[in-house]
């Protein structure tokens, strides 16, 4: 059963390694083409962000405050996406939030430890527009980077930016 | 239970004698129309399934005969090429019977040989020191017994899986063989075993062992 | 008779507030219920900024009636991506109470919710769909008296 | 009881992966010259069985057993091949193989990204969870230890 | 209130009376009672009271109310009547007086024949009455009076007019309240008593009367809760009347007045939810009442007065304390009041078109003869008429007719406004400004309507923004064509374009005709033409702006206006665009100007110009063209001063960057683009900075995010959206094209001149002029390395403190292409550590940039880190003469100095000298020269010398004593002779000096030899003043025999020495230990062998017998 | 506090809603890199098959489907198994060639699809040409070289979506040269 369930997630997990893939094909070598590609993943999942957090939204109540919506995203949505709740999440109440994963399912199959390392950024720029994306829908708009020291565990720094 | 068929083999990996004692049939015959919804191809000197099957016809069978007629090899009885004839719609319907191709002498004499070399890497690739080579060989459908003597001949029995008292016949057959094919003035080693008292123990020991059965040999 | 719009979220930088989507049936003297529309926004950003005093506990989307003119009611539902949703009812159309409101609003908000799916459409940009259309003029069709 | 050695090969005869634990005799030849031959041997084996046998087959070749080991063989229809060899004493390992291959191969290898196909696993995951998976086996003992 | 009429005052000619009446008048405030009051003559007639009907039976009322009812119950019947009389108690002519009273009393009761109106009198007195009941003749008297004019003791009254009258006077109309309250009582017990002869089929208007007239009264009785009860059952009855298009009116007027009052009540009771409960369900009974169609201005008219009114008392009970909300305020009643108001107008305008020679009729059917309706609501040509068919329609024509060409005359627009702007003023307080620009569009428009066009382009201009900047472009369009017209009307041309820009542009949902025909009309204007006449505007208007038109043509020239397009939307976009972020100098600068109009024809333009924040460049950014009147619609010739509707035009501006600018940022100010031609008329559009619009940056944002793919587009085209704006680069110099090399030989060594040598060569094709060398320290490193550095260009002598640390602008001349120099830069470092040098070349260079010569001033500069080390390292120690270490020497006894010079330096060292200088406290035993002199030390290699020096003693050494300075001159030995030598100081530590007793040394060979004599001669000084025994003695010793004083006591007296001579015997061969002196200084028991140790030899080499040969050779030695 | 509402049952088909989401990313992203629609529906054809060729593996995984020797068997597995398996949807099978080597999947909802209005510029674009790339990489790995075409799709206006599917040949697999 459960497995089943998990199928369509490796549907995704498998779509989003190929999205990574595909575009490093097509973009030839370079820092900077490879820059271009991580902000091209950025924006799909700022995109997708958008939508996913618009449906997620649609019936459950206003919130209260930015911490009611960081709290959302970390437990509700973390979970329809990745299956998992964030396991930290701490904020020096100015803006910045750490939402930390420690078992962060598109870098579990990866590996446990620093091989692969240099990889890994483009394996998260898809997610840091995921959570952008969701934010700025739910009229936060911020900066969204993430930095793994050792797979699969994932830190997420939202830095929420001022309107 | 069943046990298939014996082999012997000499130490140069060829085949001195062989008998195929028990041999399921599997065959199916089907009128088909145009076009024919199996997927065909050559496949040494055959005509056989490539991809398809229904009816008791499996990926693998062979044309056996069409219409009746026997088919051998690619060939018809009356030498028309088998494929060209069935990719000609004039010729639709038409019934072909399909089966499991069988072993042709010289097929038995190159497995034979085939399994002498695999025997050798068998005991080549063991991680462990002094291995002998393969003296059991198992598959979903039968299990390959292979007993080589001190003098190098190889005597194999294809049986059931679920076939017991393969070893004790082969000790059985081992006898059976320096009795009446060493001991046979006629006979010259490495050399084909033509000696009927040798097949008739043969098929006597085989015959006993069937019946003890999964249960092992008689005292 | 009614009237839906749909407004962009506040969230969007400069031009607030301005109408994604505007549908009226019928189509005479729209214009003046655009002004209805745009002049509601007042009590709704009111209501908003109320939330975010959290004066009021308004955990609902939907926010009920804006206020009541002469020969219109408006309605208001804000979602949480602050997309605003303002409906105008002709007053002496019985048949629209709350519930029915609120239901409609609710479709709305679904299929408002799908065209942010629609990977083709650009969030911000003024809604052009067949889906979409076929969706409001349905629902106006089954209350228009 | 006592496992020997594992081997991976894909469908095109590539070693994708060989962990030892207990080998004694050491390979006379290199070891790409051991995979060919091993690799070599089980397609032998396969077209070998496969006219050897009076009846249709289903899995076909399952494992064969010397002296002195045992090799047991799982092959999926992908055409990967994975080789297990142990002692004697040991019965089917065939679920072992399998679980390796669902759980641990297509988890670890197939959806990580960047183990390419058709080349050795350098994804030092695998080759730890594989090694913890086969030390956890029953019928794996630490006789050499 | 209730209404109380005072008789007997006279108020002009009798003071006291004045008095007394301005006491009832003066400060009436809340906590009076409420009544009104009135004087009037005694003989008063009051209305005649109708003789009360016994039976209704036959009785048909002929209306709802007169219209004199309640006036005269507020006014005219009275409540009360008093009548003031002044009479003492002790009144002489007391009878007279009595009966005159009594007829006054009569009187009064005659004209009120039939009214139960009650009767007071008050006496007015001179004397304060004694307390009551003492005054015997007083309370008889009053019976007697009150007998007389038959009242109850309750109506007589006192009024002594003494100090304390106000308080009379109050505790008076407390009574008179009390009589007016029983009064009201029973008129209401009247009323009521009517009701059960009443029969529903005939008798509906008097149910409504009655209840109303109950009302009223309680109203007067000052009790509003059966004041309102009464009013809402009155309410209800009326709506129960049959209406009929003939009483309709009648029936809204009452149903207005009832609701009113209720209305009214409710917010008194402070419950204004009932109130607008009320309201509305009054509105929504008689919103369908509109009555006769050719008067249905009259139903909007009173609908409109419904709703103002309530506004008005909503208003008001805001006013006394009430709280109102946004959804909930008087703003919506007056705004609905406004809409009625328009609704009135139109159905005004639709009804009451008559030409104009329908006249009034005569006689007018509006006329009554008493002036006045006799009934609330009635048509005056017929009154009293309940039948519903019409008796007379002749009649009701002309009487409708009169109303129609009366409403005529009725200024509706300023109605209209004046509703709206009280709407206004309450929403502004209510924060609704969306609410509010709207009613002020709708002024504007009402003002549009009354064509006061200045004022109605206040308000439109005012709320434009609004609309622009939230994006209703549907909105903001209609304002903009409303807006045009007027300006249109007042041919008031900057507005008339300036509108027309934006109508003409993205942000406007005109249909493309509309557009055409608006641009069509600008483009006239521009050539000095007047526009076509916009659609629907009133003729008469038209007319005169036409007019108006014309002579602003006649009046050419002149003619130039600037429009700021930044903050609304024309229909010409402009984006400025630099090539690059910065400019060198030398290059020139360039940008692209892109252009794209959004109108549906072609647009030319005379001209396209740009401002810079430097002026200088503005005349070199300029398109201009001669501009034909022909062409200017035709499509075909799209030159470059045409832009062509969706297409993006670019223009490229070059211009040479003024050399003064370099390191600054050259802006963009403004693009202005002109239409039109100064000789016609012009308009300047200018966009602030590099362009844009008020609705340009959402586009661009909207247009990033966007997916879509762009098509395609030929090379030389842009996709708008891709554009973006980039109004500033930077000037940055030219890219020097010489090259600076640095020659030296780190690390610096400590105060030498280290020699940079600085290499500059030109690789400019031209000559480079005054090129200028800056050399030196770096600025900005730490401070006290500035002190402790010194830059110099000579290296012939040393350069001190006084040298800069860093050089500016050493004038090296000019440099001719290919040409190369060289400096010397010479640096003294006096601490060690690392620095940072500078060497920056400057110079002046002709460059010619677009055939224009300009003078560029390059440099390049190259900075070098040095580091500074110690050139050697100097250790120095003490040794005693026999090259024992010492930690402090003994007066008088000489002792060495060894100095150890070890180079650090990598590169060869040549020590020109070293010099010793003693301090005074030391003596040296020989003359010090060095030994160093010219010596070359490699790295790592070190040079030592050696002193032999003497302490005389010393009263005390404390802290030791000073030994003087080491000074060595030395330079590197590569360094040119010219280089002056460094002189390192090292300052030698102190030495403790201590003075001893005695001093014991010994001479004997070099070594011994087996078996041979070894004489030993040791000298004992005493180095005291005193005399000093001493006890001597030699311990034997395995190694020698000896002959001598083995053990001795002597003296030795002061200064003197004592000599001792042994023969020593050596025994075997080897190193050995001679045996052993000690001495013993009975005087100074510290004197230790230890201390004896030092000075005298403890071990000897002896050698073995040898031949006889060597002992010559040793003999010799 | 936590938000109950629109939780736990829900959440397999939010994430089935993020997989449609970013495959509507991804194709809008082509759209925006390439020229023209038939460059996209390779590049997802592309992308597809590489997705194709992993996914099979999963799948074997997890079903214990074993090898087909029959494409009529195949054609079930893929309706009945994987597309139930991955999309939650089961196509039906039809329109078989005389020589059963060719069917048609009818997706009556292709979760794909759910929220997508194709612009009209877009007249020529394959939208899930993606699907054809995974089929074909998933059967060539099990040894069929298949055909894959869209022939309907909602998205154009047809009542439904049709994958057409065609067998080429069975993909022999002999020893690598150079070996036995």
């Amino acid at each position: 059963m459960t497995r089943v369930e998990m199928a369509d997630e490796a549907l995704f997990l498998l779509l989003h390694n190929e999205m990574v893939a595909g575009l490093h094909r097509a973009a030839e070598q370079g820092e900077a083409e490879n820059g271009r590609c991580i902000t091209k993943l950025e924006n799909m999942g700022f995109r997708v962000g958008q939508g996913l957090i618009e449906r997620f939204t649609k019936d459950t109540a206003r919130f209260k405050d930015e911490l009611d919506i960081m709290k959302f995203i970390c437990k509700d949505f973390w979970t329809t996406v990745f299956k998992k709740q964030i396991d930290n999440l701490r904020t020096n109440h100015q803006g910045i939030y750490v939402l930390q994963d420690n078992k962060f399912r598109l870098l579990t199959q990866m590996s446990a430890g620093k091989q692969y390392l240099e990889h890994a950024p483009k394996y998260l720029a898809f997610t840091c527009g995921l959570i952008r994306g969701g934010l700025s829908n739910l009229g936060i708009k911020s900066i969204v980077t993430a930095e793994v020291s050792v797979m699969p565990a994932c830190k997420f720094q939202v830095m929420i930016q001022k309107m | 239970m069943a046990i298939f068929s014996v082999y012997v083999v000499n130490k140069a990996g060829g085949l001195v004698y062989q008998l195929d004692h028990y041999a399921p049939r599997a065959e199916a015959e089907k009128t088909f129309g145009f076009p024919l919804d199996l997927a065909l191809k050559v496949h040494d000197e055959r005509v056989v399934v490539a991809f398809g099957q229904r009816d008791g016809i499996r990926v693998g069978h062979a044309v056996l005969a069409i219409n009746g007629a026997d088919v051998s090899g690619r060939f018809t009885a009356d030498g028309r090429d088998v494929l060209e004839l069935l990719s000609n719609p004039a010729h639709y319907p038409v019934s072909i019977r399909f089966g499991r191709p069988r072993l042709s002498s010289n097929e038995k004499l190159m497995l034979a040989s085939m399994f002498h070399s695999l025997f050798a890497i068998g005991s080549q690739l063991s991680p462990e020191p002094g291995s002998s080579g393969i003296e059991m060989l198992e598959t979903d459908t039968f299990k390959l017994h292979c007993f080589q003597t001190l003098t190098g001949i190889k005597f194999v029995v294809l049986a059931d899986p679920r076939q017991a008292g393969i070893d004790s016949l082969l000790r059985k057959i081992y006898e059976i063989y320096s009795d009446f094919a060493l001991k046979n003035p006629f006979y010259s080693l490495e050399m084909p075993i033509r000696c009927e008292l040798f097949d008739q123990n043969l098929k006597l020991a085989l015959e006993v062992a069937e019946k003890a059965g999964p249960f092992g040999p008689g005292p | 008779m009614e009237r839906i719009a749909l407004l962009s979220p506040v969230c969007s930088p400069r031009l607030q507030n301005y109408p994604l989507y505007i549908r009226s049936v019928p189509t005479e003297n729209e214009l003046k219920f655009h002004y209805t529309v745009h002049t509601s926004l007042d009590v709704v950003d009111e209501k908003i900024s109320a939330m975010g005093k959290a004066l009021v506990d308004q955990r609902e989307l939907y926010l009920g009636l804006l206020y009541p003119t002469e020969d219109y009611k408006v309605y208001g539902y804000v979602t949480n991506s602050k997309v605003k949703f303002v409906m105008v009812v002709d007053s002496s159309n019985t048949a629209l109470r709350d519930n029915e409101i609120r239901s409609m609003f609710r479709k709305l908000h679904n299929s408002y919710t799908d065209i942010m799916c629609n990977p083709f459409y650009n969030p911000g940009d003024c809604i052009h769909s067949r889906a979409f259309d076929n969706m409001v003029t349905s629902m106006m069709m089954q209350y228009v008296k | 009881m006592t496992v020997h050695n594992l081997y991976v090969f894909d469908r095109a005869g590539t070693c994708l992966h060989y962990s030892e634990w207990h080998r004694r005799k050491p390979p006379g030849i290199s070891q790409e010259e051991e995979f060919k031959l091993m690799f070599g041997m089980l397609f032998s084996i396969r077209s070998f069985v496969a006219k050897m046998s009076p009846v249709d087959m289903r899995d076909g070749f399952l494992c064969f057993q010397t002296s002195k080991y045992k090799l047991h063989y799982y092959e999926t229809p992908t055409g990967l091949r994975f080789v297990l060899t142990t002692d004697l004493g040991v019965g089917s390992a065939r679920d072992a193989l399998q679980h390796l291959y669902s759980n641990i191969y297509v988890e670890l290898v197939v959806k990580n990204p960047l183990c390419p196909l058709g080349e050795p696993v350098q994804s030092e995951l695998f080759r730890s969870r594989l090694d913890a998976f086969v030390r956890a086996l029953p019928f794996f003992s630490a006789r050499a230890a | 209130m209730a209404f109380v009429t005072l008789t007997g005052l006279d108020l002009i000619y009798n003071a006291v009376h004045r008095a007394v009446w301005d006491a009832f008048c003066a400060n009436r405030r809340a906590d009076r009672v409420p009544i009104s009051f009135k004087v009037l003559p005694g003989d008063h007639e009051y209305p005649k009271c109708r003789t009360k009907r016994t039976s209704y039976e036959w009785y048909i009322p002929k209306g709802i109310l007169k219209t004199g009812w309640m006036n005269k119950h507020l006014n005219l019947v009275p409540a009360l009547v008093v009548v003031f009389y002044e009479l003492d108690w002790d009144e002489t002519q007391w009878k007279e007086k009595q009966s005159e009273c009594a007829t006054r009393v009569e009187i009064v009761r005659q004209s009120l024949q039939g009214r139960n109106t009650k009767v007071a009198v008050v006496l007015i007195q001179k004397k304060t009455p004694l307390p009551p009941g003492e005054d015997v003749i007083a309370s008889e008297r009053a019976a007697a009076l009150c007998n007389a004019c038959d009242l109850s003791g309750k109506s007589l009254f006192v009024l002594p007019h003494t100090d304390h009258l106000v308080g009379y006077i109050i505790r008076l109309e407390n009574a008179f309240y009390e009589h007016a309250q029983t009064y009201y009582y029973t008129e209401i017990r009247r009323v009521k008593s009517h009701k059960e002869f009443l029969n529903k089929t005939t008798h509906q208007l008097l149910f409504v009367r009655h209840q109303f007239k109950i009302a009223f009264f309680s109203e007067l009785k000052q009790d509003t809760q059966n004041a309102l009860k009464n009013y809402r059952t009155a309410y209800n009855l009326v709506h129960e009347l049959r209406a009929h298009e003939t009483n309709m009116l009648e029936i809204k007027t009452m149903a207005g007045f009832i609701n009113y009052k209720i209305c009214r009540l409710c917010f008194q009771h402070n419950t204004p939810l009932d109130a607008i409960a009320q309201f509305r369900k009054h509105i929504d009974l008689c919103k369908k009442k509109i009555g006769s169609a050719e008067l249905a201005f009259e139903h909007a008219a009173w609908m409109s007065k419904q709703f103002q009114a309530f506004g008005d008392l909503f208003d008001e009970a805001i006013k006394l304390g009430l709280t109102a909300i946004q959804t909930q305020n008087p703003g919506f009643y007056y705004q609905q009041a406004a809409h009625y108001a328009q609704e009135r107008k139109q159905l005004a305008n639709m009804l009451c078109n008559h030409d104009s020679s329908v006249t009034h009729p005569i006689p007018d059917p509006l006329e009554t003869q008493s002036g006045v309706l006799d009934f609330y609501g009635q048509r005056s040509w017929r009154q009293g008429i309940l039948s519903f068919d019409l008796s007379d329609p002749e009649k009701e024509k002309l009487g409708i007719l009169a109303l129609q060409l009366k409403e005529r005359s009725v200024l509706h627009s300023e109605l209209i406004i004046t509703l709206l702007s009280n709407a206004v003023a309450q929403f502004k307080k209510y924060k609704c400004p969306r609410m509010k620009s709207h009613l002020m569009v709708q002024m504007g428009e009402e003002y549009y309507y009354a064509k006061d066009y200045t004022k109605a382009l206040k308000l439109l201009d005012y709320v434009m923004c609004e609309y622009r900047s939230e994006g209703w472009w549907t909105l903001l369009t209609s304002i903009l064509t409303t807006a045009l017209k007027c300006s249109y009307l007042m041919a008031q041309l900057k507005d008339y374009i300036t509108y027309s820009l934006e109508l003409l542009g993205r942000a406007s949902t005109l249909k493309e005709d509309q557009k055409s025909r608006i641009e069509k009309n600008l483009i006239k204007v521009l050539m000095n033409e007047s526009p076509d006449p916009e659609p629907d505007c009133d003729a008469s208007a038209v007319k005169t702006s036409q007019k108006l038109w014309a002579d602003r043509v006649s009046l050419a020239g002149s003619n130039i206006f600037t429009i700021e397009v930044q903050d609304f939307v024309p229909f010409v976009q402009c984006k400025a665009k630099y090539l690059a972020p910065s400019f060198h100098v030398d290059v020139p600068v360039q940008f692209d100007i892109y252009l794209k109009a959004d109108c549906p024809h072609p647009v030319r333009f005379s001209k396209l110009c740009v401002s810079f924040n430097n002026q200088e460049y503005n005349q070199h950014c300029v398109v201009e063209e001669a501009y034909q009147k022909s062409d200017i619609l035709e499509q075909s010739s799209q030159g470059t001063m045409c832009l062509v509707p969706g297409k993006t035009r670019k223009f490229t501006f070059i211009f040479v960057a003024k050399t003064e600018d370099v390191g600054k940022k050259v802006e963009i100010t403004s693009v202005d683009l002109i239409l039109g031609s100064e000789t016609g008329r012009c308009v300047i559009l200018n966009w602030r900075g590099g362009g844009g619009d008020a609705a340009s940056s959402q586009e661009a944002l909207q247009a990033a995010r966007s997916f879509k793919r762009r098509p395609k587009l030929p090379d030389n085209e842009v996709h708008w959206d891709s554009l973006t704006i980039q109004a500033s680069t930077m000037i940055i110099s030219r890219v020097p094209n010489i090259s600076v090399q640095l020659r030296h030989e780190p690390p610096a060594l400590t105060n030498e001149m280290y020699c940079l040598i600085v290499t500059v060569q030109s690789h400019e094709k031209t000559i480079a002029k005054d090129v200028k060398l800056t050399a030196g320290l770096k600025p900005g490193q730490d401070a006290n390395l500035t002190q402790k550095t010194h830059v110099t260009l000579q290296g012939t002598e040393m350069c001190d403190d006084s040298y800069p640390a860093l050089l500016p602008d050493i004038p090296v001349g000019d440099l001719q292409p290919g040409e190369k120099l060289e400096r010397e830069v010479y640096i003294r470092c006096g601490t060690v550590g690392t620095r940072m040098f500078l060497v920056y070349v400057s110079y002046l260079i002709n460059a010619v940039v677009e055939e224009k010569e300009i003078i560029c001033k390059c440099h390049r500069d190259e900075t070098v880190t040095i580091e500074t080390v110690f050139p050697f390292d100097v250790a120095v120690k003490y040794v005693s003469t026999k090259f024992e270490h010492l930690d402090r020497v003994f007066a008088d006894i000489p002792f060495l100095l060894m100095t150890d010079i070890l180079s650090a330096s990598p590169w060869p060292l040549s020590i020109v000298n070293s010099q010793l200088q003693l301090s005074a406290s030391m003596i040296s035993v020989d003359q010090l020269e060095s030994y160093v002199e010219n010596v070359v030390l490699q790295t790592g290699e070190s040079a030592s010398e050696c002193f032999c020096l003497r302490c005389p003693p010393v009263t005390d050494s404390q802290g030791g004593v000073a030994t003087g300075r080491y000074i060595i001159s030395w330079k590197r030995s590569s360094a040119a002779d010219s280089v002056p030598v460094v002189s390192t100081v090292i300052t030698l530590p102190h030495v403790i000096v201590e003075s001893i007793p005695l001093h014991v040394n010994a001479d004997l060979p070099s070594f011994g030899r087996v078996r041979e004599s070894l004489p030993i001669r040791y000298h004992l000084q005493n180095k005291t003043s005193l005399v000093q025994d001493v006890e001597v003695s030699v311990e034997p010793s395995d190694a020698f025999m000896f002959s001598g004083l083995k053990q001795i006591r002597l003296r030795i007296l002061p200064g003197t020495r004592q000599e001792m001579l042994y023969n020593f015997y050596p025994l075997m061969a080897g190193y050995q230990q001679l045996p052993s002196l000690s001495i013993n200084l009975l005087r100074f028991p510290s004197f230790t062998n230890q201390l004896l140790r030092r000075f005298i030899p403890t071990h000897i080499f002896v050698k073995p017998q040898g031949r006889q040969g060597d002992d010559a050779s040793i003999a010799a030695a | 506090m936590s938000r109950q509402a629109g939780r736990g049952t829900e959440s397999k088909k939010m994430s089935s809603e993020l997989f449609t989401l970013t495959y509507g990313a991804l194709v809008t992203q082509l759209c925006k890199d390439y020229e023209n629609d038939e460059d996209v529906n390779k590049q997802l054809d592309k992308m597809g098959y590489n997705i194709g060729v992993r996914l099979i593996e999963d799948f074997l995984a997890r079903s214990n489907v074993g090898r087909c020797h029959d494409f009529r068997e195949t054609a079930d597995v893929i309706a009945k198994v994987a597309f139930k398996m991955y999309l939650g949807i089961t196509p039906s099978i039809t329109n078989w060639s005389p020589a059963g080597d060719e069917f048609s999947l009818i997706l009556e909802n292709n979760p794909l699809v759910d929220f997508v209005e194709l612009p009209d510029n877009h007249s020529s674009l394959i939208y899930s040409n993606l699907l054809c790339g995974v089929l074909r990489g998933a059967l060539e790995m099990v040894q069929m070289a298949v055909d894959v075409k869209f022939v309907q799709d909602t998205l154009k206006g047809d009542s439904v979506t049709e994958i057409r599917m065609k067998f080429i040949r069975r993909i022999e697999d002999n020893l690598p040269v150079g070996e036995e």
